[in-house]
Parts: C-alpha cells; structure tokens; sequence
C-alpha cells in the first residue's frame, strides 16, 4: 500500500574532471584597459605555476547541465518532508534569498567605513536585540559560524568568567544524551568531560547532578527540550544546584523549535547558551551549511563576549574593539552575515504574535506522529514529547530489523530518513521532527509509511533489510569507503566511470 | 488533529511545563509582517550602506565577479533545502559536488586531500595548528606577523583556551617577506608548526621553498594559508608545505559583509586522519555502480565525541558549492586569463605609487601616504565616491600612514587614475620596479 | 549498449485542488492603509461575487513542492541535447534572465512619460539597429509577439504595399514544404493559398513557380533554409520571378540560425521576413513561449509597418504615431520587451564576431550528424544540409516502425525527440536540429541512440513500437483525450486521482 | 568533426551558397562582451527609466506586487527551457501546469473551458470576434468605445484585413458605462458578437445581465473582455458571456514595458471546437494513470494549415505558468482580500477628487482636471516623484481634461494624498458618494 513514492533515479553523470577537453570554456572576461603584464616578469618564474593540472575545460552549457541533473538527485526540503530529528528542517521561505541578496547587503565589505555601513550594522543591532528578546538573556553576540562554533564560543566565556574569578575550574559535566558535538567542544577548551546519566525519563537526574557538582565543575551543557524531545521538567532545580557551587548552566538551543515564545532559557536559570540561527530562523541547511551560531549570555558574561561589540555613538552604530575583558574573535570579521538576514526576515515574517503559533504547530505536529505511530513502534521514553517523537527499534530487532534499515525503506516510500541513532542512550534510536511547515496531509502519508513498514517487518523482514529499491543509487557501501579511502579523482582513477 | 491527540488547545501540549518558567507576556517584537514589507525592509537598510563606490579594499575579502551560474545553481531547491548528506542514496548530488571541490581544492593547492570545508580562512588556522600538534605530538605554534592580523588573532583565541603557546615572527622592513632570519631565531624542536599566508596580508608572495627548508630542518610542519583564492590561478601552488588552508571568497561569494565565506584545509596523504571536518569517498553501491558518502568519521565529534579531531559539524556546504560551480565556469584558461587580470591591474596601478615594499606581489600592495595620514587621504577620495585601500596603522603601528590597496578585474582604469591622483605618487618608473622583482624571483628561483 | 538512460520518473502528483483544504493561504498582504471599504457598497451586490468555487488553498510549502515536482516531470535543455527541427533549441543563457529582471527595465510601465522611458526605448532601438545589419534590411518592427504573429503583420504589409498600388490581388503562393502557420497566415490576412510542388530536391521549382505566378499573386512565402535545411540555391532567380510579375518574396526566417553572419535576405531579394527572437536569438521558449516574432522589411514597406514607431527628436528617443499609411497595431503597446531585452543580450555576448561562428558550429553539428546517421536512416533529401538534417523512415517502415515510434524509443536513451513528421513532404520525417551549443561527445551519444535503435528495429522491432519504457509517464493515450476531451478540473471528477 | 566531414573548415559547409548571396563584410555590430560588460549595459539602460517613481498609471497595465515564489517557480531549468509539450511521456510538469491554468482561468470567469493561452489580451479581441463568426456564420462586430483604444486598435487591424465589418458603441456620459440605447441602436441580425469590457477602461463596472439580454436577443454572442484580472477575486464573473478574454499581467507579470503578458480566452462547452490555440486535456498511460496530453489539435495550423481557427504557434506558457503560480500563492481567500485592498485604496483616493462617471468602478476611476489641464497637473507631479494618471485627451477627445487614475495593494496613503493636494479635488461628501453607487448597485440587481 504504497500511496507516495518518489524515485530519485536519474542519469548517470560524469564528473566534471572526465567530461573536459582541452581548451574549452564557459566564461568570457572583459577586456583588459590596462597594460597586460608578464607573469615571470612579475612574480619570478619560480612563483609562476605553468598550469593548474586536470582543472576542469567544460562549457557553459555542460556546467548548468551538470549541476542541475545532479540537484536532481537530492532529496530537499522543497520536495517533501525531511524529519530529521535535532535538525529542524522546516520550510525555507524564498523571499529571504531575495533579501539577502540586496545589493547594498550582499556587497557590503567588512572593512568599508562605518558611515558607509550603518544598514548593515542595523540588520545586525536588530537581530541581537530580538534574539535577547526571544531567550531571555541579556546580550548577543552573531559571531560564530555555526552551533558548534557557537558552543565552544560560550564554554570560552564560562571559562574566561571563572578564570576571573581567580579558578577555571576542571570539567564540564555533559548529559549522556548529549549531542557529540558538546563533548567535543569541552576538549577544545580545555575541559575534562564528565558523563551525567540520564534518569529513567530520559531527563537529568537532579541527585545524581548533586553528586557530581563540585569546586572543579565549571558547567553542566543541557540540551532543553534535551536529545529525546522532552522538556526538562526540573531545570530550574539543576540551575540552583549548578549556581549554588558556582558552576554554570549552559544550554544547547539546538532545540529551541520547541520553546520559542513559550517560555524563555534566561527566565529558567540559562547563563549562556548558543542559537543555531539554521534550523529554528529557518536559514536554508544547503546541503550542510552555512549556518549561524549566536550566542545569548546573562549579564555576568557580557564583558567576555568576542570583539568587536556593536555599540551606538551619537545616533550611529560603531564597532567597539576597546574591550579588554573580550575573550577576542573567533572567526575574522563579524559573523555569517548572509544567514543573520535570513534569520532576521524570518522572525519578521512571523512577529511576535507569529512565533509562539509556529512553535505550537511544531508540537502538534511531533504529538500527532508520536500517537500515530505508538501503537506500532516502541516510544524512547514516555514522557511528553515536545518537538520531536523518539522511538527505539526495540521491537522491530526481534526480526533482525534496525533502525537503519527502517530508515532505509522509507525512502522508497519517498521520504527522507528520521534521525538514526541518535541519541545513543536510546537502543536504536529513531528521532522523528517534522517542524511547523507540514501539512496533515503529509504527516498522515509519513505515518501511514511507517505502519506500512512496520507490517513488512512482521510478513517480510528481508524486504526492508535491502532497501532502498527505489533509488538511482541502491545501498551504499560506506565500509568499503572507508576502508580505502579515495577523497578525490585521479587521471588514473577512471577505471570506475560512472558512465561505463 | 487536536481530537486525535485528545487535547482542547495546542496551549495542552505544554501545559506540563512548569509554571514557573512559562511566558508570562507575548513576545516585544513586532507583528507578522506581510513579503511586500519586508522586501521594503532590506531594501531600505541596503541603500544606507556604500552602493555606486569604487573600492580598493581587499584585506581577506575580494570584490570579483560572480558568474551568474554560480547563483542560479545554488539556488536550485535540491542543494539549497538539503542537509548534510548522511543518506547518501538521496545525497548524491551533494555528495558528488563535495568530491568534485575536495578534488579541485586538491588541483589548487598541489596537496593530496582536502576536506570538504572549514567556516572561513581564519577558523583555518587554529585548526591547523591543532592538526600539526596532534601529528607531531609538539605544543608551540610559529606564526608570521604577515599573516592576516584577524586570522592571527582567531589563533590565539582558540589557543589561550587550549594553553597552547604561540608567538610570532616577523617580516622584512624590506621586502614585506617573512624575515627568514627571525624565524630561524625563534624555531625549535618544540614547535609543531609554522604558519605563514602567501600572497601575504600585504599582498607580497612568501619564498616558500625557503621557509618549508628551514621548518623541516626543525621537524615542524609547514602551514601555508591563503586569502586571495585567485592567485593561485597563477601562482606557484605551495607544494611543499604540509598542509594548506585557505579562504575561498574570492570564488563567487559576495562580501556579504564578511560571511558566509567558506575555508578550506588541505594535506598530504599520510596526514588524512588528522583532517578536520567532513570528507566524502568514492565508493560503490550495491550493483556495482560508483557513489559517493561521507567517510572517515572516525575522525569526528558525533562518533569520537571529546577525542574528536574538532568539534565542527555544519559547515559551509552551499558556499563551497557555489565556488565550485566558479571553478567550472572559469576552468583551467579561464582562472589563468583572471589571475593575470588581477596582476596586470594591480601593477598598472602600483607603478604610479610609491610603495612601501620591493617583493613580488599579485594583486594587493603596500603605499605609503608620504606626509598624508592614510584618513586623510581616504576622507578625501570618499568625496570622489573612491572607497580607498586599508590604512595598515591599527594593525601594524610600525607602518605609520601606509595603506594597503587592491585592485581586481573589477577595478577600472579610470578610478586607479583618480586614486594615484589623490595620492601624488612619486611614480616609480615602470623598469625599475620590473627589474626589482626579477631579482627577487631570481632569489627564490 | 545504452549509455546514457535518464528516467522522468517521479512523484505521484495531485493536483493543486486535489491537495485544497478550506482556509489554507501561501500569502500575507500589508496591512491596509486607508479605511476598508464595503465591496456591496461599492460595486452593488449584484456585481459582488461570493467566492472563486473551488479555487485553491494551499499553504506556501505546498506550492514550492508542487511545482518543484512537477518540473521534476519535464525534459529541458538545461538536461541535455533537444533537437526539435525548426525550433533551434539552443542554449538560453542565464544571464539573459538577469538582465531582462533589471528593475528600470522589467518594472516600466508602456505608458510612463517618455522622458523617463529613454533606457527601454534605447534598448528596442538598438535591437532594431543590428537586426536590420543582420538581415540585410532597411527596418524592423518589434512588435510582433511571435513567428506567426509576425508572418501575419508581414503579409499585411503586404497587402498594405498592394493596395496601395490599386489592387491588394488574390493569392499567396505557398510550398508544400511550408510550416502550417504560413497558410493558416494567408487566410487570416484574406488570401487564398496556391500551393507549389516542391522539386527533387526539396527545394521550389522554379520553373513550376514561373508558370504559377501571375497577376493575383501576391507574394510567394518561402522558408530558407527551407524545413529540410537546405539553402534555397535558386533564391535570386525565386526572387527575380516574383518581382517581374510585381509580386512580393516574404521569407519565413524560423531558420535564420543557419544564416546568420553568412548571408542577408535582404541582399537575395526578400522584400519582407519575420525571425522568431526566441529560436535564432536563444531567448527560452518556456514550454511555449513567450516568443517575438520581430519582422524586417525593405523600404518600399517601411511606411506600413505597425504603429508607433521609435524616431529620434532632438537627441530624445519618441514614440511616432502619426504614420497615415501604417496598417495599425497588431498588439498593444510595443511588442514582447522582456524577450527583446534577452535577444540583444544574446547578440552582445556573441558581437559581431562571435555570430558567425554561432552559425558555423550549428551547421557543423548538423552535418556531423546526418554523416553519422546516413548509413543508418535516409535522407530525405541529399541536397547540402545547413542547420539541421532531415530523414525519412522509409526503411524503417518495413518493419512497420515509424519516425513517431522511434521518437518515443530515443526518449528511453535520455534524449528528447527530434521532430516529428515534418515537413509534410518528406516520408515520415525526422527532422533534427543539434544546434551549435551541443558538444561533441553529446552529439555522440545521441548519434550512438540513433544507430542503436535502428539495430533494435531490425532485431525487435516490438521493442521500439512499445516505447519509451523508462518513464514515469508510459505511452500517452492522445486518442482518448480528443475522443472525450476533459479540459478542465472539476469536483466530481476526482476518480482518477494521481495519487491512488 | 571536420575530419568525419572530409572538410577543411567550417566554410566549406557553405561554400555550396551561390557566391553572390555570400555576405562580404564582416556584420556591423560590436565583438562580443563580457556577462560582466552586458549586466552593466543593462543596470545604465535601466538607470534611465523611472525608478522610485510613485505611479497611478493602470489602463491596462498594473503595478502589483509579485510574490517571490513566483519567480523562483519559472526559473527552474525544467520549465525555462522546454519547448511546446509535444511528447506528453516527458513534458507532463508543463502539461500538467496548463492544465490547472485552464481550470482557473474557467473558476475566475465562470466559464466551461479555456485554452492554454493567447498573445496578450489585445490579440485575444480578434480572435474572440473571429470565433464568433465562426460561430454565428455572421460577420459584424459591435465593440463598445469603452473598451481599451489600444484593443480596438488591433481589432481594427485584423478586421481590415479579412474584410471584416466593425461598429462601435458608445458610453453613458453620467455613468460611464455602456450606452445600452446605443448598443439596441447599432445592434442586428448580422451582428455575430458584441464586445465589452469590464471593469471597463473608465474603471467602470458594466452591467453585463442587461447587455447580455439585448446582445442574446438579436442573437449575437457577447465576449467580455477584462485588463485587470484582480477584479476577479471580488467581481461577479461575466457568466452570461459567451466568450470571455482578457489579460493576467496583474497577476505576478511586471509591467516590462508592455511584454511579454499573457491572454485568455474561455467560452461555453459548446464552442470549444471554435478555440484557438493549444488546449491541454486529460487523459491516461498505457498503465492506466492519469496523464495529461496537448488535445483538439484538428483546431490548429500544423493540422489543418489555412483551415485552422488560427495561426497561433507559440503562445505565452512561461507567462501564464507564473500567473498559475500566483493564483496558487494566494488562493480563495487571498485573491479576495487582495481585491479589497484594491478597491478600499481606490475608493480612498476617489472620495477626495472630483469623479467624471457615477458608476460602480473597481481600481481605476476617471477624474477631472478642471480648469488644469492634465499635462499640466502630471508635470507638477513628476517633481513630486508620483508618475500620475493617464489623460484621456489623447483617446477620448470629447473627455478633455480628465485624467484616468489607479489604485493597487502598493498605492501608499501618503502618495495618494500628495496626489489628491495637487489636483485640488473638491471632496465628494463620502456618504453623498457611497449612496450613489448604491444607487446604481440596485439599478443592474
Ligand atoms: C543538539 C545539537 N547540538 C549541536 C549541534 C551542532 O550544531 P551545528 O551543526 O550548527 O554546528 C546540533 C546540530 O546537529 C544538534 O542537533
Ligand atoms: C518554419 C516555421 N515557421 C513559423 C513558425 C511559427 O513560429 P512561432 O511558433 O513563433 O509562432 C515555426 C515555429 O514552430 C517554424 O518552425
């Protein structure tokens, strides 16, 4: 009973590298009004490349054939659903490419006069003000590049204000569910990790916090609504624990889908946290970023903030540098200014009176998969599920079916996989976020899939093990990928051509 | 719906939230406004900002064509609402450009492999240098004072937090070169890297052979980074460094006021494992048929969590894509016929200035204001609607008024006139500066 | 030995009202302004409607899926070789679509004041200017919005010129080998058509034409190259026919891609021609168009070309409507400026060095491929071939297969068809048109394609006849749907959802 | 290639060309240029037309604002670069599209069927008044003087041609809407249609009921024409129309200088076989699915050659896709408001001028410059940044000074304002205005 099916078949292509021949183009420069000068003259003949070797020689025409036949075997948000869980892939409004792309935004020069720069810096100064609105928190800073730039931006200041405070401290205290990249961030500042089990609600266990929490705790990461969807109930009673040892509260935004115009991190005891502009603003994921990073921190940590702050002189925005409690830059210039456009026209389009209603149809949504699909999957852990539904595979293991599989087979049902595995401290996990931009209508096709699904694991397991059948590309061997790696093409290597 | 989930109001669906951290009062922005408004918005914003100016500005970010391809490919709904391809049977088209741009990264550079991108140039460098450390088990990172001073100052960020040392070394007053000297004084058998940018920040092209002898002399790793992806349409690829990183801005991405831009890092074969980021490999599906997926994640956060190599996740794949449609679109000929526009514009207006340094430069170079300050000068070229170069004195007080100038394809004749004018070089004549730079090829030759 | 296969397969697709659901919007207005007014107070209640019945109501996503699906469905030049004879579907330059989207340009209205419509006006001009070196002829208009459309306005200047020489006379004389808008052309302008044979060769027969030509005809509408894409050698002599019995030569230049830069109608005696912008000037045909249909004449027509036309006033461009003699307009305003603004986009790009060339390399394709598939197919005629070659499927048909049949088969190899079963003359006509934008190696494959089915027609001819087999859409039942013709959704008629 | 061709150069691919049709001097048009070079040819061009100009020009050609998703939707490769749907196995995305076209334009106008599109709504006059003949086997044409001169004119043109008789009819001097004597008048039992328009070039909205009954009465068919397809959302539908064309450029096509827009033409069931043009219909694959196919082609020029019902080749597909995407954007209830915010805009400006009609009237309306002239009044504004209305002089001499002015959704208060100060209307009473039209309203109830 398959009602949806979306192959992505296509043609086999080439790669650029074997479909060029010597000496063609697809380009054309304007004539030179000055001199041309000799290279070898110039550089010296040791400085001077003779050429850039195998560099692709196609023509305008094979450029756009090539890349729109390949986009053609994509999956994207713009074709169907994409339930990635932790990723919130909603829909992406095109009027912010449009904007984004103003002539005066698009091609303003970060070192171009401030006088000559106060639409950009306005674009800017709005939307830390909004963001500080929206968390709760008292400033922001747009710098960092995506949420993981973000996380390792705030563990900075964590530790630039405990250093202040005469003692670093040794660890950061992280959540078994957490999401990878909140261990790896405590590394790259200087942190031992300290695993906290999660209770039996998927939750933070507050006693088992208690005990942990000492004068060598720097911070606890939370992730709210954390890794399996749920909100955590008692965070203001963590807060107290972590303040009261003088450890910090930071919070994954991640999910912050599910908590926007509903309640707000700096009212539940968040001293800093980071946003990831790209999944709740909306920025499109472009097959894996850009994205935008913003940190919101409490007051204590403003003076740490990276440099340089954006401030009003006399009825104009200026860049202050002369801050020397600032932990310094993370990432030259100002931040993924593009992406804070896009995120700027999203809150925009919304308005306050918006947002709050985009984030309750995100939990209708989730809440409506999750009692669609209880009856045939097994739930993580049954607490209230906010913006996303974790199942584990744990039923379906008995026919030797795992959740990668079943991610697998609802690709021939034409929609892209929920989140697989993740996050590990469910067995087999199965992480289902649809976001506020789909129909009913569409969540009943995605239902009805994975009952489908569930009922081919009963009658005929190998169906699903082998899947996908729809596909230009069936299973992928990623073992053999890795085993012996080729990251790029060759001359020599044309053995495999696609096109044999 | 509501009935299905058997509650009144959607308010049910959090109304297990504690009451204490519920919203009180609505949010203080704005309501929802309508496309038509919002259009009007930006547009309104974009106009207070510099439009209609010639600019000699470049420092890291280069004001160059952008093919309209570039655009209409990213703009496709297939790459622009897709994530990060971790299904790689629905992935391929991402998957596939990846390959395509860690290759042309690879062509580039002259190194091996490269990732699949980093956020920027300057995130780059620390990355780097946290690569060469873990690959030479050594803690003391070299960096030249010729490096972009934001890069420089993103190092030293991430290595506070690491306590990891740094210093730096610096360049001759002369040439605008690393001082080779300097850095033979300050390398020792605790250093892991030495990180030097050709072209430099002040436009001059590094003598890389050298540098890579005295580096591998100490067993330290040479790092060789880039702003200006252009020049390597020309310039000899620094072969002989271990490993390569860059900005690619300079491929079709708009200043866009500094970001997104897209970085790259680039090694040698035997250094893959220590890579940063995301890869993708060629492999086969199950009929034999070749694909591509994201590979070696061993490496990375979401397996290896705190003994990851980074902690990067969500790079910058679109814009990595659009520079990879630039690269297509420009080709072998094409980057080459580019890279010596860039140069011959940068030389036609260098030979009416008095510049501050004698080495071989590709398109950005160091004049002095003379008895001007660099302010002075600029306020008065603004007037004339001429953004002019970068005064050097904030980020090297040693250089009083000089002023970094850039030209591009871009760059038309006629504004080059109009800033020599308002500069009143003591034009060098053409010979002289020519023969200069031959010696100095000769030099490094 | 397939080696290239693209499938067309995609999603099941409902349509927009299929997918409607009361209430839902993709829009949001600005907030209004001024007072809201009463439409029954207004307009009267009897003028007020109460709703659009069952027009659509779809959220924004919906929308961007719909069509971003449905294009999924379609073959375009943007996916490879499209080699529809007289069509010359060549590549459409991107950058055309920019600038024609200028805002000065797209956003002028036909009636704001000349003084600030001299940048349009310009435009137009220009493009008048270099059609007129082009074609060799004296003027141009730009008014036409398509080839028939400017057949029409030429045979009306025509007629003009006739009449006002006192007798408008009775017939157009019309080769067999004529595309149907020139006698349906004819018609519309009050003449009856005469037709001539064409001779052995696929060419006019000059000696049959002299016999035909007389005091009624009008003029002759000849194609050159004619659709066999031969040069019509005696075209002079065709021309010198005509004028001695003061009858007039109209070339239709659909072909004109095979002309340009080599040879001018105007200096073989064309008295008058339309070109259709949107095939020789590369402006994209957007499933149908739009088009333009711009039409050059010698002087003695000149005075009867539609109104108004551009005239220069005191260093200003001015719209001239005091033209006594002119036939009038034939479209309001000033003619498809959108197209003409990528039409003279496309004649920069190229200038008039890159022109000829254009011409060459189309001419080169075209040979390249009749060589490749003479052994396989016959020629309709083996006359020299310009800008596309023309088979016959003569010997195809002993096997019962047809040019229709083997159309469809070379949409299994990923390519679409070339045309089919025109020009009327040529037995089963294949009609087919590389043009100059396609490379060699695409040129290959189809030339692979095409002597792969003729060995499939030898060996399995059932093979053929039951194509394409790789498409999401299999043989289309046209029969079926003039039988009955189901024109429009309806409410009732949902029976055969796509979807089911 | 050459070699395959056993040719030496290209020119000998022509060589076969008598020699003296070759063309000897090379064409006399510039060497090609740059993307670069044309972008900037094309921004100067368009720095020399009117922006940020305020504009209450329509008659025929209207300013409303053009979802973004619009013109994303047409961009796409697949549907840019197509050609005409001959091979429905894979053209079914266009086919698909026309298909939904023709069904809304059918809702929107209340009629059985419509084609796949027209010209632009002139073209669709003739073609209308042609079908009617056909028809009716009658030949006369009656065209009210209130439809667009501009429409009449290419009437006109194809009527003289093909021999063809046409009268037209007047317009009430106090309402500005058909003069129904008149049309009784002029009206016989040679008359194959009646032609009108509405709301009609005033702005005014016709009472088609009553036209209907004389134009059926004596036999004839009546054709409504429209220009402002807005009208639509909030406008009884012409259902006692036979044939009903018009013009969609208000729905997502910029005014580009008069082109490309796109026509329609719909009629009862049973002319269907007196359309021109493409019609798409549905049917199914051999696997039994829906699918849809170009249909009726018996109808058309590359069938039935000088038998066709007409010479259309090419029509404005892209056109009307981008009008398909728009009435999908904002649907039943978006269409609806935004023909109220047209209206309510309209009839703010209007209560403060003095109004030459008293009838009904949409988003266009007909003021007087009393003693001004209307060249004088649009000079004055011009400097005020507002392009204002269009003066009637010109088309309607007997009308004088008035000027015929348009409102839509992006009509600022404030420019309206600013326009109402400068002609100095003597404000209507609101109430006296409203009752007036109720009036009327009542009069075609
Ligand atoms: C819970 C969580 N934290 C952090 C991140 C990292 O964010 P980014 O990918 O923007 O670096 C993600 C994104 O996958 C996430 O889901
Ligand atoms: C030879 C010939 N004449 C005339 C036409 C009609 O041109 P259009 O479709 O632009 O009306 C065509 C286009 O198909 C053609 O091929």
């Amino acid at each position: 009973m398959i009602r949806k099916v979306r192959s992505h078949i296509s043609q086999n292509e080439s790669l650029l590298f074997e479909m060029s021949s010597p000496g063609k183009k697809g380009y054309q420069l304007p004539d030179l009004d000055v001199p041309s000068v000799d290279p070898i003259e110039a550089l010296g003949a040791a400085n001077t490349r003779a050429e850039i070797e195998d560099f692709p020689e196609v023509s305008e025409v094979e450029v756009i054939r090539h890349f729109t036949r390949l986009s053609t075997w994509n999956y994207a948000i713009d074709l169907g659903l994409y339930p990635l869980g932790s990723c919130t892939m909603k829909y992406n409004p095109r009027v912010n490419e449009l904007v984004a792309r103003t002539e005066g935004l698009a091609w303003a020069h970060p070192y171009q006069p401030e006088s000559l720069s106060q639409g950009v810096m306005e674009v800017m100064a709005t939307l830390e003000r909004v963001l500080a609105e929206i968390t709760g928190m008292d400033a922001v800073t747009l710098q960092p590049a995506a949420g993981a730039h973000g996380e390792m931006t705030g563990i900075m200041l964590v530790r630039a204000l405990l250093e202040s405070r005469g003692n670093p401290r040794k660890k950061i205290i992280i959540p078994d569910s957490a999401h990878g990249t909140n261990p790896a961030t405590a590394a790259m500042t200087g942190y031992q990790v300290a695993n906290l089990k999660s209770n039996e609600r998927g939750m933070v266990d507050v006693e088992a916090l208690a005990a942990m929490v000492d004068e060598d705790t720097a911070a606890l990461m939370v992730t709210n609504p954390n890794t399996v969807g749920v909100f955590e109930e008692n965070i203001a009673k963590v807060a107290q624990v972590l303040h009261d040892k003088g450890a910090l509260m930071y919070m994954d935004g991640a999910n912050m889908n599910a908590l926007v115009g509903i309640t707000r991190p700096g009212d539940f005891g968040v001293d800093v946290m980071h946003l990831n502009l790209h999944k709740t603003f909306s920025t499109p994921h472009g097959g894996g970023g850009p994205g935008s990073g913003a940190v919101a921190v409490k007051k204590h940590l403003e003076p740490f903030l990276p440099k340089p702050r954006l401030v009003r002189v006399k009825d104009a925005w200026s860049w202050n540098y002369k801050l020397p409690r600032s932990i310094g830059r993370v990432k030259s210039f100002y931040g993924n200014f593009g992406v804070l456009v896009r995120a700027l026209a999203y809150i925009m389009a919304h308005g306050g009176d918006g947002l709050p209603r985009a984030t309750g149809d995100a939990l209708l949504n989730a809440n409506y998969i999750r009692k669609g699909l209880e009856p045939y999957y097994d739930l993580a852990y049954n607490a209230p599920s906010m913006h996303e539904a974790v199942f584990s595979d744990h039923r379906q293991t008995a026919k030797g079916v795992h959740t990668g599989d079943i991610a697998k087979r609802l690709i021939d049902y034409g929609f892209h996989p929920y989140t697989v595995s993740f996050p590990l401290i469910v067995h087999g996990a199965m992480m289902i976020e649809p976001t506020e931009t789909e129909s009913k209508p569409e969540l009943d096709l995605f239902i009805d899939a994975m009952i489908s699904i569930a009922k081919e694991i009963e009658i005929d397991p190998q169906l699903v093990l082998t899947a996908p059948h729809s596909t230009r590309t069936t299973k992928v061997d990623e073992v053999m990928a890795a085993r012996k790696p080729i990251l790029r093409w060759r001359r020599e290597a044309t053995a495999s051509k696609a096109a044999d | 719906m509501l009935a299905t989930l058997g509650v009144e109001s959607i308010e049910d669906l959090y109304a297990h939230l504690p009451a204490d951290v519920r919203q009180k009062e609505p949010l203080k922005i704005e309501p929802g406004k309508s496309e038509y408004d919002i259009v009007d918005y930006f547009k309104a914003r974009g106009a207070e900002n510099a439009t209609g100016y010639a600019s000699f500005l470049g420092a890291g970010v280069y004001n160059h064509y952008r093919p309209v391809m570039c655009d209409v490919v990213v703009s496709r709904g297939e790459f622009l609402t897709s994530y990060t391809p971790y299904q790689a049977e629905i992935a391929q088209g991402t998957l596939t450009t990846i390959f395509e741009f860690q290759t042309m990264i690879c062509q580039l550079t002259g190194m091996d492999v490269a990732n699949a991108s980093m956020y920027d140039g300057s995130s780059a460098v620390p990355e780097a240098a946290l690569m060469a450390m873990r690959a030479t088990g050594r803690e003391r990172t070299l960096i030249a004072r010729s490096v972009h001073p934001e890069y420089r100052e993103v190092l030293s960020t991430y290595a506070r937090f690491q306590g990891l040392p740094v210093a730096e070394f610096g360049y001759d007053k002369e040439t605008g070169r690393v001082d080779l000297a300097d850095l033979e004084k300050k390398i020792n058998d605790k250093t892991a890297c030495v990180i030097v940018q050709s072209p430099n920040f002040f436009g001059g092209v590094e003598a890389i052979k050298a540098i890579a002898e005295i580096t591998h002399k100490h067993g330290a790793l040479l790092v060789v980074a880039f702003t200006e992806a252009v020049s390597l349409g020309l310039i000899e690829p620094p072969r002989d460094a271990d490993i390569v990183i860059g900005e690619m801005q300079s491929f079709a991405i708009s200043p866009s006021y500094g970001g997104p831009f897209v970085g790259i890092i680039a090694t040698k074969e035997k250094y893959i494992r220590q890579l940063p980021g995301r890869l993708v490999g060629e492999t086969k599906d199950n009929q034999g048929r070749r694909a591509y997926c994201l590979t070696l994640a061993t490496r990375e956060q979401h397996i290896r969590r705190e003994k990851a190599t980074s902690n990067i996740c969500t790079n910058q794949a679109l814009i990595a894509l659009m520079a990879t449609v630039y690269m297509s679109v420009y080709g072998k000929e094409g980057l080459r016929e580019l890279a010596s526009q860039n140069l011959s514009k940068a030389h036609y207006l260098a030979s009416q200035m008095k510049l501050q340094f004698t080495g071989p430069f590709f398109n950005e170079f160091v004049v002095s204001g003379g008895t001007r300050t660099a302010d002075n000068i600029n306020k008065a070229l603004l007037k004339k609607k001429i953004v002019g170069g970068l005064p050097l004195k904030k980020y090297y007080p040693e250089l009083g008024n000089t002023i970094l100038v850039c030209c591009t394809e871009m760059t038309k004749r006629a504004d080059m006139d109009a800033l020599a004018g308002e500069m009143k070089a003591v034009a060098v004549p053409k010979a002289k500066a020519a023969e200069a730079m031959v010696e100095v090829g000769g030099q490094i030759a």
